[in-house]
């Protein structure tokens, strides 16, 4: 009962908003959502404390169909790692919910706003409590949705528009990944419940999959890395990233909770949740390697030049979901998942950090119109290093702890692609560092821009979007000295995640405790090359700003490439967009319209008007004609009496 | 209620209520009223039906009586699952189609409703036939309303579309009164179960499978026999859109699992292969086309066409490729070409009147005629957002059952007709969240969009009840599947057993 | 003694001569109507001969049946004729083509 | 009954096929249509003399009687009343009778071809021994029609009907502005139709 009312509060809510949008006063409108998503996220609390020391429960729904052979239902499979998840989803959440009090204070929009996001949580929740694939996918698609929806949020700006349509497109490229990776499980397992295919996933290892007549392909390997596509859609992984840095043109909350905290962590989870199918496929583990290691370093390095705040953060979300992707890759799920865990608190921070100095701001956006702002927004100041400091992985910091482990775990593992996701994530830590320092040095420090003089943190929106910074900036500081020793040295995951590989065991870098890690950490090279990373942005954009000038003839050409994303995104403009819309017309115009219809339907109308009108010809209406064609016909059946008959 | 004669009631209380309003109502507003009307009392017997009908047991409520005895045609009425869940949906949508014609249609309303009525008696009628004389009677018929609706109501080049719908579909189902008359004459009798027990030769299986191909492919409508559907709807007033869409499109597939699998098995499993081909082509390239029209009618009657192709893939696909003795699998596609059909049904339904809500407003059905018809309708704009969504095959909605299941059945076929058939999950959702786009989103766009007034109560009522049904088959379509489940078994069991072989 | 092939010979040489009247008159109806009576007359010496060579009075009844016939084929069509006229001032069948495709 | 010589029916028949096909080779070429209807005339009552050497006596006394009688009195009657212009009804005749007579030969070679190919194989009956002939031709020819073919008779009949029925229409011509009397209206005819009784305020004296 319980855990059903951690989904379906949000969800109640959700509804209830939606359709009392017009009548139900402000204080509910936003008040509803709080309080149910407020308890979702204490019963998550209970439901973590109940697995500390708990078995996984599994709650039955509802029947969802059963037809040949396939018994699909909804249900709840709430485990350690499904507890921790909906931990993040939901304090996230609540955080998100209470910040959009103050940030969406003026939007006509209000109403629908919360009921989003109220949905929106209930959904990632669904997703994260599945107990099948089929309800994973529904999950899948309803956060997806919500995305959807909220990217559109303001739904009169083109731009905004044009990236709701972009992120849902791009993700259902994913998806489709996804649905035949769980259409090849649901084959080849019989059925869609975890249980069952996970504890078959040895036999699945040994299938193979006829693809074409005589090319057969191991099923388990295909099925992964067609999940893994999946991941690759909602986590945006390249080349599947390009539609998360368009999607910030929704709402900072959004962006935020949705493109940072939880939905984009979905594909982690996802890969996580697979541990037991991914185990038995090396394969899938280097392709998850190889992607994650590549995006977090080459999306890192699209950060650094990028103006706009919000797409500064959006990029290094980005780099650090690659991260995460590589830790899965070399089976370090629990690392990966702890990763994920502190990089929602510390990215969303980021995120409502940067949200409030935009509201502060009048919906300035570009950092280059930024500056100084330490002096009048202390708050947002303090709380936004801190996720700074914990993004780029100072000692101490949440992010520290989280990114350190992963790293060791990738760097000594020993795939065939570990080498180089080692050396891509080593030097990611450095682009790292270098926009966190960046994002912090511009934006806070600096010449005051000219009319900065009235803008205040407290002012307009006051407690409702400070309260939620410090909120997340506690743990986004401090959480890792708590949970590390259990999460990633300790058995925390050990009832939830299969790792056969030894991913994170026998990683002696990992330290023996939580201070042996902390003090070690300071003497590894991941530090040196943060701080490397973090002096050098503090050179160019504080100490020697005139150097950057100096440099830019040297990096104009990398310069470019980076501010073009490598050129993936003026592909999908300028090619694939343009080439799908050119293929729909020859296909409606020429070969629809012209030839099938033109062609062969009208065609075969105009032949037959062709022949009656050769035929019309015969009947010429005068009567000799007629009488003639009789006596000739008469002639021809005597004849053919005559000679045929006789 | 008694189960006797319930089936012909459903069937002839339309018709003759039809007929009545069609001679007697004087006034625009009694014909409506009455037609309404009609259209709920229905639900009631069709209530009953559901409460009484018991899944698995066979054809149920069955009435059998001589009608031209010298050729053994008999009045022969009954139902199984896949009927019921047709039955049920025809029942549901034709109020709908009733309200869709409420503003639109100011002349000649007693012909108009009476034909609406008379095409849902009909159209009920070839569900419940078991005579394969009277469904073909019931089949013919049924093109004489639609002709009238299209022909009298539509639009400017309406003559050229009734025509052409005519047509095809008639061309179509004479091939089908060949496979029947020579069924006829091998096995002394019309009713359909004798014409599923019948031991016919491959060869024979062959031509008469053609038969019917003919006549259920132009009706569902397949690729490359679909040309008539666009036209036919652009020119369709909304309610013979909707009637079309829903539930006269679904002739062609129902027809598939009454005649073309169980009659013909062997034959049908020899030219799967060239069905999946054709579905996949319906999907695939049909979609692209639905991505460039610009007439919203154009785009949703092309998408119909890409999403029938899903019905036809289903019931096809795991007969291509699976070995023989797969009951299970050809049970899952089958049942996830069912649950396409009617999920398509409420869907396509809702698009068509979501059209017809605009062009009553505007007169207009072209895309660039819109824009930012979110910030005058705002309710509208959620629920054709929600239509369009479900056209997408989103989860939560009707549109994901189907389509799921017939993904789950390929790729357990064969993985790349799978791979073909799932990019409707791109290429659906481009097509439906670009018309979206364009239409509810943006700032507005022009004088007309600007002066739209939101959904009246009756549209409300009947496009927010369409949204209910969509969302609650999507969370919960277990009812629908239950009901069809063993029919579906019972038909893929004789499907694969196949006939040849008894001969 | 008439043999049958002498009436078959003149029933013949008839029914030819009505067909080439149809083809030599391409003017009047009159003619043409008057030339379908000739064919009739030519069928109907086949008819009796038949009946008096065979011994069976069928033919006889035939030829009953085709007189009742042909003479209300004559009826309407002189009435048709009347009516032709009336309207087009002519009995001219080149002149009639109503029915040209 | 006296016996005749066997040649007297032969000669009998040889003189009037002579005329018949001579007066039908002048229907078709008379350059007057009064003229062909006259022969035509003619052909029929050759025609009817020929089928009583045959003991068709009903039919040839019905041939007269209603194709001369009748029919051509009829035509005759048309041809007369029509006022054809003679001259122009005849161009063109020489042009195209040799095709005419092309397609008389064929047909008459033709049918004639099935006589010669068949004679050798039919056997046909005397006419003597037939006992069809021994009652009257009338009376045979009554009960046959009486009993065996009474339903196709009676088709005639209404065949006939319909022939009177469709003559008449045809020809029957309304014309515009005739004063008739209408009968049935005199008959059915209401007092208030007539007269109009109107209540009028009597005048008053200012």
């Amino acid at each position: 009962m319980m855990y059903e009312a951690i989904l379906l509060a949000p969800l109640a809510a959700a509804v209830v908003v939606a359709l009392g949008a017009r009548v139900l006063p402000r204080n509910l409108l936003h008040g509803l959502p709080i309080l149910a998503v407020g308890l979702s996220a204490c019963l998550s609390i209970w439901a973590l404390l109940e697995q500390l020391d708990g078995e996984p429960v599994n709650v039955k729904l509802l029947d969802w169909l059963s037809i040949g052979g396939f018994e699909l239902s909804f249900g709840l499979l709430i485990d350690r790692l499904t507890a921790l998840m909906m931990c993040v989803v939901t304090w996230v959440s609540l955080a998100v919910h209470v910040y959009t009090v103050g940030y969406m204070r003026d939007d006509p929009g209000y109403a629908r706003f919360f009921a989003l996001i109220a949905f929106f949580t209930s959904a990632m929740l669904l997703l994260v409590m599945a107990d099948n694939f089929m309800q994973l996918f529904v999950g899948w698609e309803a956060v997806g949705l919500a995305s959807y929806l909220l990217i559109g949020f303001w739904f009169k700006r083109p731009s905004a528009n044009f990236a709701s349509l972009k992120a849902f497109l791009v993700n259902r490229v994913g998806d489709l990944g996804l649905l035949l990776g769980i259409a090849l499980i649901g084959g080849a397992a019989g059925s869609l419940d975890y249980a069952v295919v996970f504890s078959g996933a040895p036999g699945l290892a040994a299938q193979e999959i006829t693809v074409w007549p005589g090319v057969s392909l191991p099923a388990l390997d295909l099925g992964c890395v067609l999940l893994f596509v999946g991941a690759m859609g909602k986590s945006a992984q390249m080349p599947l990233h390009i539609w998360l840095p368009d999607s910030m043109e929704g709402p900072t909350p959004i962006s935020a909770l949705i493109h940072a905290a939880t939905m984009v962590t979905a594909g982690v989870f996802m890969v996580a949740r697979m541990s037991p199918l991914f185990e038995y496929s090396p394969l899938a583990l280097s392709v998850v390697l190889a992607v994650g290691a590549t995006t977090a370093l080459a999306t890192g390095l699209v950060a650094i030049v990028q103006q706009d705040i919000k797409r500064i953060v959006a990029w290094s979300t980005l780099s650090q979901l690659g991260y995460m992707m590589a830790g899965l890759g070399v089976s370090a799920y629990s690392v990966a998942i702890y990763h994920l865990f502190t990089h929602a608190f510390f990215k969303a921070l980021l995120f409502l950090a940067a949200g409030a100095v935009i509201v502060a701001l009048h919906h300035e956006q570009d950092i280059r119109r930024m500056g100084g702002l330490y002096r009048r927004m202390p708050i947002t100041y303090a709380t936004a290093l801190i996720g700074g400091l914990a993004l780029a992985g100072i000692p101490g910091t949440a992010g520290f702890f989280s990114k350190d482990a992963l790293i060791s775990a990738v760097t000594q593992s020993a795939g065939p692609v570990s080498a180089y996701a080692g050396w891509c994530l080593l030097a990611g830590v450095a682009v790292t560092a270098f926009y966190s320092a960046r994002f912090v040095l511009v934006v806070f420090h600096g010449r005051e821009p000219e009319g900065a003089s009235h803008v205040s943190e407290l002012e307009p929106r006051g407690l409702w979007m400070l309260v939620p910074l410090v909120f997340l900036a506690v743990p986004s500081l401090l959480i890792g000295w708590f949970t590390y020793q259990p999460v990633v040295l300790g058995e925390y995951f050990a009832s939830s995640l299969v790792d056969l590989q030894g991913g994170t065991a026998g990683a002696p870098d990992l330290g023996a405790d939580t201070l042996d890690f902390f003090v070690h950490g300071l003497y590894s090279p991941v530090f040196l090359l943060a701080l490397i990373g973090g002096l050098s942005a503090w050179v160019l954009y504080e100490w020697r700003p005139g150097w950057r000038s100096r440099a830019a003839p040297v990096l104009r050409v990398p310069g470019r490439v980076l501010k073009l994303g490598y050129g993936f995104d003026p592909a999908l403009e300028r090619a694939i967009i343009p080439g799908a819309r050119g293929l729909a017309r020859v296909a409606a115009d020429q070969a629809d319209a012209r030839f099938i219809d033109g062609l062969l339907v009208n065609g075969l109308a105009r032949t037959i008007r062709w022949g009656s009108g050769v035929m019309r010809r015969l009947q010429t209406g005068l009567l000799y004609h007629y009488a003639f064609a009789m006596v000739a016909a008469i002639c021809l059946l005597i004849a053919w009496v005559i000679l045929v008959l006789d | 209620m008694p189960e006797a004669g319930l089936l012909s009631l459903i069937v002839w209380f339309p018709v003759v209520a039809g007929l009545l309003i069609l001679g007697l109502a004087r006034s625009a507003a009694v014909a409506r009223w009455s037609c309404l009307a009609v259209a709920l009392l229905e639900w009631i017997p069709g209530f009953f039906l559901w409460r009484a009908f018991e899944p698995g047991g066979g054809y149920q409520f069955v009435e059998r009586h001589d009608w031209i005895e010298r050729f053994n045609v008999e009045y022969y009425l009954g139902i199984d699952g896949i009927a019921l869940a047709l039955i049920l949906l025809t029942l549901l949508l034709t109020p709908a189609a009733v309200v869709a014609g409420w503003r639109a249609i100011d002349r000649r309303t007693g012909l108009y409703y009476g034909a609406l009525l008379i095409q849902q008696g009909l159209m009920l009628g070839v569900f419940c036939a078991l005579d394969s004389l009277l469904f073909y009677v019931f089949w013919e018929f049924m093109l004489a309303p639609m002709f009238l609706i299209i022909g009298i109501w539509g639009g400017e080049r309406r003559i050229y579309a009734t025509v052409k719908f005519f047509l095809f579909t008639f061309l179509g189902s004479v091939f089908m009164l060949v496979s029947l008359v020579y069924l006829y004459l091998k096995a002394g009798s019309y009713a359909i179960p004798d014409l599923h027990a019948l031991p016919l030769t491959l060869t024979e299986q062959q031509f008469l499978f053609f038969g019917f191909l003919a006549a259920f492919a132009v009706k569902v409508p397949m690729w490359p026999v679909h040309t008539w559907l666009p036209d036919a709807h652009v020119e369709a007033p909304t309610g013979g859109s909707v009637i079309l869409a829903a539930i006269l499109l679904k002739m062609g597939g129902f027809g598939m699992l009454r005649f073309s699998l169980p009659v013909t098995p062997d034959a049908a499993y020899q030219f799967a292969p060239l069905i999946v081909a054709l579905s996949l082509v319906a999907i695939v390239y049909i979609a692209f086309v639905a991505l460039a029209q610009r007439d919203l009618k154009k785009l949703i009657a092309y998408s119909s066409v890409a999403h029938m192709g899903f019905v036809t893939l289903g019931m096809f696909i795991p007969m291509a490729y699976a070995g023989a003795g797969n009951e299970q699998l050809l049970a899952l596609g089958m049942g996830g070409g069912m649950v396409q059909m009617i999920s398509h049904g409420f869907i396509s339904a809702a698009l068509f009147m979501c059209v017809g809500v605009l062009y009553d407003r505007v007169h207009s059905r072209r895309i660039n005629d819109f824009g930012g018809v979110a910030n005058t309708m705002p309710v509208f704009a959620v629920l054709l957002v929600l239509f369009g969504l479900a056209n997408a095959g989103l989860p939560g909605t009707s549109g994901f059952v189907g389509e799921f299941l017939v993904i789950l059945a390929s790729f357990r076929a064969q993985p790349l007709v799978a791979l073909g058939a799932g990019t409707i999950l791109v290429l659906g959702a481009a097509y439906s969240l670009y018309m979206i786009k364009r239409v509810v989103f943006g700032e507005v766009a022009n004088e007309k969009v600007a002066a739209l007034e939101d959904l009246d109560t009756r549209e409300l009522i009947a496009l927010g009840g369409m949204g209910l049904a969509v969302i609650v088959l999507g969370l919960y379509p277990d009812p629908l599947v239950e009901m069809m489940e063993p029919s579906l078994d019972e038909l893929a069991r004789r499907v694969l057993a196949g006939k040849a072989a008894a001969w | 003694m008439i043999g049958l092939a002498h009436l078959l010979t003149l029933s013949t040489i008839l029914f030819a001569i009505a067909v080439c009247g149809i083809f030599i008159n391409r003017r009047s109806v009159i003619l043409l109507l008057m030339c379908v009576e000739l064919l009739l007359l030519a069928v109907n010496f086949n008819f009796i001969a038949f009946a008096y060579f065979l011994g069976d009075l069928a033919g006889q009844v035939f030829v009953f049946f085709i007189l009742t016939v042909a003479a209300a084929e004559a009826a309407i069509g002189l009435a048709i004729l009347v009516v032709l006229f009336r309207n087009r001032i002519s009995v001219n069948v080149e002149e009639f083509s109503l029915l040209k495709g | 009954m006296q016996q005749l010589p066997e040649i007297f029916p032969l000669i009998l028949f040889y003189g009037w096929s002579g005329i018949l096909i001579a007066a039908a080779v002048g229907v078709i070429t008379a350059r007057n249509p009064v003229h062909s209807v006259l022969l035509l005339v003619l052909c029929f009552v050759i025609s009817a003399a020929i089928w009583l050497l045959l003991r068709a006596e009903f039919l040839a006394v019905a041939l007269v009687l209603v194709y001369v009688g009748a029919v051509m009195v009829l035509l005759l009657f048309v041809v007369m009343m029509l006022d054809i212009n003679v001259e122009r009804m005849r161009e063109g005749l020489t042009r195209y009778a040799p095709l005419g007579v092309v397609v008389g030969l064929l047909l008459a070679a033709q049918l004639s071809s099935v006589w010669w190919l068949r004679q050798s194989g039919l056997e046909i009956a005397a006419p003597e021994d037939s006992l069809v002939f021994e009652q009257g031709n009338t009376q045979a020819l009554g009960t046959l029609l009486y009993t065996e073919h009474l339903y196709a008779f009676e088709i005639a009949g209404y065949i006939l009907l319909l022939a009177i029925v469709g003559a008449i229409t045809l020809t029957l011509r309304r014309r515009r502005g005739l004063r008739v009397q209408k009968v049935s209206e005199q008959v059915a005819v209401r007092p208030a139709n007539r007269v109009r009784l109107v209540r009028m305020p009597a005048e008053k004296d200012e």
